[in-house]
């Protein structure tokens, strides 16, 4: 086939978009399904074996058998999970992206570079609109069960009293979690119940149903997105489900 | 209804395909309390004739006639529960279990009631026990017993209801001299007694005949029905064990075989 | 007991996973006596199918489950007693089929409600109300089928043959059975996920099987031991924080090998004194 | 055939799948005269177990699950013929146990590097190099095996005791099978993953079962009706992009339903055409 | 080793737990060409006495030889494969397709070998289906036959390679008459024509007597054992079928339950 880009993830699409509109990219990660339960379907792998090159994240894309067998490979993250999360972790990885992408079609070097500028200051732009939307969850801050989320609310400054599910997800969570959750609930009234929608949010669920007199939120956001999101928009999407819960 | 219908009637029943029958127009009667034995060679469909009678099986042609009444799906139950059978092995030995009284019974009617009708029945299953001879072994585990004794704790769960028609397909094969004596003696006892009527597959006419009725040669279909004292003639012997063996032998789809029906 | 009675969590547990245990425990007897383990795996697996389906069809997805669970054991056990296929292989391809089915059927639809790691592994720490609702509308049938049909069923494994015989209705019996199966199976899924169930059906009366003398001891005995593993196992669950249903699963194997060396022991002391 | 053969990462998939399909449906034939479809389900989740021993103890991971696999197998062929135990029920003990273990020590560890869904689902359009080379590993021993001892394992399945009693080493071929079907499992794993070996294992035979009439003409129809499954789920898979593995399956399970239709249509025909 | 070992013998043979033994110091010997019967009530431990000589039992004391060597794990196969047993029943009626025809091809030395080695001997299957008159159904499929039929089958493949020693549990047990007579015949014929032992569990002693060399009356303990011709004390069948059976019939853990030799 012609070549192009293959991402891993709906995310990482969003990235190249950002810099490079024109480029023929796929994701191999259908819309909507889980990363976890993914398998490859023959037109994907043929997409994959005929890509001139593949951006991945591989602490979050490791389990994914079979993806050695490529041209050209470009970690993104080998060593944060969901780092597309955090504007800052995409500032830093930005340029080096930016540069994999004007060596794969030089012809567009120029446009990618200025995309660049433009991506850079977007994502302080986003930074800066999730820094006053999260304003509310400083005091109250949340509680999750997946840990998609944690590295950029913790970046962000929001206390995270609890992670649920430790490893991967899909762990039996033990009783004693899952009573330090209750308390942590209790010990920290307003605190948010932050999930993920393309999770199973069985524990927080139940948490909720254990809140007691306590008004609690439960949040589900949505890190991954679809393809052909770009990330601005990815981010903006959480930030109106945020909002949205927020105004309910 | 008749007022003292035959406990049992074969009408007419078949089995098998047209062109190769495994039984052919079978007529039978039995009347409360008779004994009848069935002989014949291996393979002649004695075994295939008591699954029919007791609904094992379904006729081709021909229906099976139980105390005046057609056996049928909506009679069946009511029926059958009358009936007991002594199949010629049991089809798969189970490794559950099971003592022997429990094992006996199994054969009771309301063994099979929800738990709360239940009732003890221990004498009638200690009785049934003792008619043979098994009643030392009450107690044990049905899956440490000989080929015989578990034989005779078969054959005291077929009675242990006092059914009114006892189907036994070679009953007296795993048993002792002695045991296979007492059986044929017991039945006989049981028909005369209580009226139960008896259809016993047996290869060895000799130990029988002073017990039956009456006794059916059949191969395929009944070629002589000699009642106690007649003499069973030899060209019956040989037709069922001679020349026409080689028509039981042939595989059934062999084309160019001809049935002896048909020669001229 | 380090705070056990005092946890909300394992206290709210409790109920569910005891109602759990005397049901699984009393059905794991005929799944014995009938060789159905294989059965309650395969039908366990067939939800998914049952998944995938509901989610094709945007059906509810557990009544759809449960319905799929109770129709492949009705299923299997119309197709069981035909000549030449014996019951293994007919579990063997049913389960092939089901599985394949359930995941061609999800691999094309977004699964965004779908709680597969749910179904696979269960949770019987998070029993919503609707659950405790559900669980209980579920146990209700299988024990009256269990107090109806108990002595039939036990007869019918030891000797169907001849139950047919005396016209009993051996066939219609057989089907309730596998549907009480599958009943049951669903239920065991709810809590303990797809790759427990089998645990919950199997090791209860797989304990109490060598020591039982019939229908009824082996039943007692089989409920007596899986209560033991289950509160144990929830037991050394909080105190060690570990996955609750797999460690009750692991403290019935416990109990299963106990009870076998404790047999194996007496048994091989008499047979040493006689010689 | 719309690209089929000129798609490159189907022509990759082909050999190893029909490798897999001449080993998995030579096996089959035992499988299903044994009644080992319930130890073949039992040994693909065991593997599981072996995963989770290999995370906990740092050992390497498809190795170690390979092992677990075959040793399972083996305790199986040990304990199975004891007294008072039926094959069914050791299997599902096994089974719960060896699931329960694996959740449990799975749960400790850190699990980002485990491929669970790879295990679970596998994937047999990515063989890399080394699989390929593990693949034709496996395999020479399975095939070896198969000529040295099919025949004693065909008449160990219709009547063990009598062999025994001819001085035959019935335990000694009766773990090497065991064994050799956990070997052949561990290699259907790698490609069908642990959910769909049984269809691998089973369907083949199953589908061939009623049209056999011993041995050889069975060995020969399921492998003839296996590649044809295995040719054309690729195909469809291809066709509809559909997942590989689970499409074969389907397919074969198709195979197995035309096969059974065929034959009670010509059965029905001929019964109808007797009356 | 002696020129002319005997082919079977049992020394002191005991089995089962030493206060309940269910085989008490059986000494028995076999030479080649005789044919033994062996009587005993249901439970007496004929089948147990033929699982032991062909190795599926261990005896809990004494040994058996064959052909004058001790029965050991080492050589174990080398010496059965002399050896034929045909079992009281099948252990579990298997559904595979088999021909009647490799059903027999299994009693063959040969038929385990690898793939590569394996000839045909199809003189030889027939043979042995002629022998048992099944010729006719070489190429059926097992599982259609009869349960005579099939006993017939699994006779031929017991006799398929001509082995020395030839065990039988109640070979006769589905056979029909003339199936028995042929049966008895045939084995008296082998034994004298090819030096064949034959082990012959059977029920009925008149049956036997006219074909066998002796006679062994089993039951716990080898009580007597006549030659052809000789008759068999009363007493012999009183302890065997009368008084003793109480002793087999009580549960074998019962306690204050003594045995007859423990009397004065
Ligand atoms: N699996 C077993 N476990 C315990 N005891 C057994 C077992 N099999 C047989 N027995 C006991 O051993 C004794 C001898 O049994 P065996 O089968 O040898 O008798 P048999 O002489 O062959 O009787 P039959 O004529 O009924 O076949 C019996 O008393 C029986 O209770
Ligand atoms: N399952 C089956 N499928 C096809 N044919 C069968 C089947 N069972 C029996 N038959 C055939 O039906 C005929 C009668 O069998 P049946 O078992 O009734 O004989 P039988 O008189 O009981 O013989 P035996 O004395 O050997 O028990 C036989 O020729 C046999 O080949
Ligand atoms: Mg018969
Ligand atoms: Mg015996
Ligand atoms: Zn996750």
């Amino acid at each position: 086939s012609a070549g192009g880009i293959v991402t891993t993830l709906p995310p990482l699409t969003g990235l190249v978009l950002l810099l490079d509109a024109d480029v023929d990219v796929h994701c191999l990660l259908p819309p909507g399904a889980d990363a976890h339960d993914f398998q490859i379907t023959p037109r994907q792998a043929q997409l994959l074996k005929g890509a001139d090159l593949l951006i991945r994240s591989s602490y979050d894309d490791r389990h994914w058998s079979g993806l050695r067998s490529n041209k050209q490979v470009f970690d993104l993250w080998p060593d944060q999970g969901h780092a597309w999360l955090s504007p800052r972790a995409v500032r830093d990885r930005l340029p080096a992206l930016a540069a994999t992408l004007q060596k794969l079609s030089p012809q567009r070097s120029e446009q990618i570079a200025a995309a660049l500028e433009h991506a850079l200051t977007s994502s302080k732009v986003v930074e800066a609109a999730w820094i006053m939307a999260l304003a509310p969850l400083y005091e109250s801050g949340v509680i999750m069960q997946h840990n998609a989320w944690q590295t950029t609310l913790r970046e962000f400054g929001v206390p995270v009293w609890g992670v649920l599910e430790t490893g991967h997800h899909g762990d039996d969570i033990g009783p004693r979690q899952l009573e330090n959750a209750l308390e942590l609930m209790r010990k920290h009234p307003g605190a948010v119940l932050w999930g993920n929608q393309r999770h199973p949010d069985r524990a927080l669920y139940w948490l909720r149903e254990h809140r007691g007199e306590a008004e609690v939120k439960l949040l589900r956001f949505d890190p991954l997105g679809d393809c052909g999101m770009t990330w601005p928009q990815l981010m903006q999407r959480n930030l109106d489900l945020l909002a949205g819960h927020a105004s309910q | 209804m008749a007022a003292n219908p035959p406990a049992l009637r074969l009408n007419h029943v078949s089995f098998g395909p047209a062109d190769a029958r495994i039984l052919d127009t079978i007529d039978l009667q039995l009347d409360a309390g008779h004994f009848l034995g069935i002989v014949g060679p291996n393979g002649a469909g004695k075994s295939t004739l008591l699954h029919i009678i007791c609904g094992l099986l379904q006729a081709s042609d021909g229906h099976v006639d139980l105390f005046g009444e057609c056996l049928s799906r909506s009679s069946r139950r009511r029926l059958l529960s009358q009936v007991r059978f002594l199949p010629q092995r049991q089809e798969s030995m189970s490794s559950m279990p099971v003592k022997v009284r429990n094992v006996v019974g199994m054969g009771l009617d309301d063994y099979h009631k929800a738990l709360w009708f239940a009732r003890r029945n221990n004498e009638q299953i200690a009785h049934a026990l003792a008619l043979t001879g098994m009643q030392k072994h009450a107690e044990k585990d049905f899956r440490a017993l000989s080929g015989g004794q578990q034989q005779r704790v078969r054959l005291a769960r077929a009675l242990v209801s006092s059914p009114k028609i006892l189907l036994l397909d070679e009953p007296a094969a795993a048993l002792d001299a002695r045991a296979q004596a007492s059986l044929y003696e017991l039945l006989r006892k049981l028909c005369d007694d209580t009226g139960m009527s008896v259809v016993m597959v047996e290869h060895d006419i000799a130990a029988i005949s002073d017990f039956v009725n009456s006794v059916a040669c059949l191969n395929r279909k009944i070629h002589h029905h000699a009642m106690r004292g007649e003499t069973i003639p030899d060209h019956v012997w040989r037709d069922m064990y001679g020349e026409h063996m080689h028509i039981v032998a042939h595989d059934a789809h062999c084309i160019g075989c001809v049935h002896p029906e048909d020669k001229p | 007991m380090s705070g056990f009675f005092e946890s909300q969590v394992m206290l709210e547990a409790l109920g569910p996973a005891t109602l759990i245990a005397v049901v699984a425990s009393s059905m794991s007897v005929m799944v014995l006596a009938h060789r159905l383990a294989f059965l309650a795996v395969g039908v366990s697996h067939a939800t998914l199918a049952g998944l995938g389906i509901a989610v094709v069809l945007a059906l509810p997805l557990l009544p759809t489950a449960a319905v799929s669970a109770v129709v492949v054991a009705l299923l299997l056990g119309v197709i069981s007693p035909q000549r030449g296929m014996n019951e293994d292989a007919a579990t063997g391809v049913l389960f092939a089929g089901a599985m394949a089915l359930g995941i061609v059927l999800l691999s094309g639809a977004s699964k965004h409600e779908v709680d597969l790691f749910g179904l696979l592994f269960g949770n019987i720490l998070m029993v919503s109300e609707q659950d405790r609702f559900w669980l209980i509308c579920g146990s209700v049938p299988v024990l009256l089928a269990l107090l109806v049909a108990a002595r039939p069923w036990w007869a019918m494994a030891f000797d169907a043959a001849s139950m047919r015989a005396m016209g009993l209705p051996v066939q219609a019996y057989r089907l309730m059975l596998y549907a009480i199966v599958g009943l049951t199976v669903v239920m065991c899924v709810k809590l303990a996920g797809i790759v427990l169930t089998a645990g919950m059906l199997v090791l209860p009366a797989a304990s109490a099987w060598l020591w039982g003398r019939g229908l009824l001891s082996m039943w007692l005995l089989s409920l007596a031991l899986s209560l033991a593993g289950t509160w144990l196992g929830l037991y050394v669950s909080y105190l060690h924080d570990l996955p609750s249903g797999a460690t009750v699963v692991l403290l019935l194997c416990a109990v299963f090998l106990v009870s076998r060396s404790a047999h194996w022991l007496l048994h091989h002391r008499k047979a040493g004194q006689s010689h």
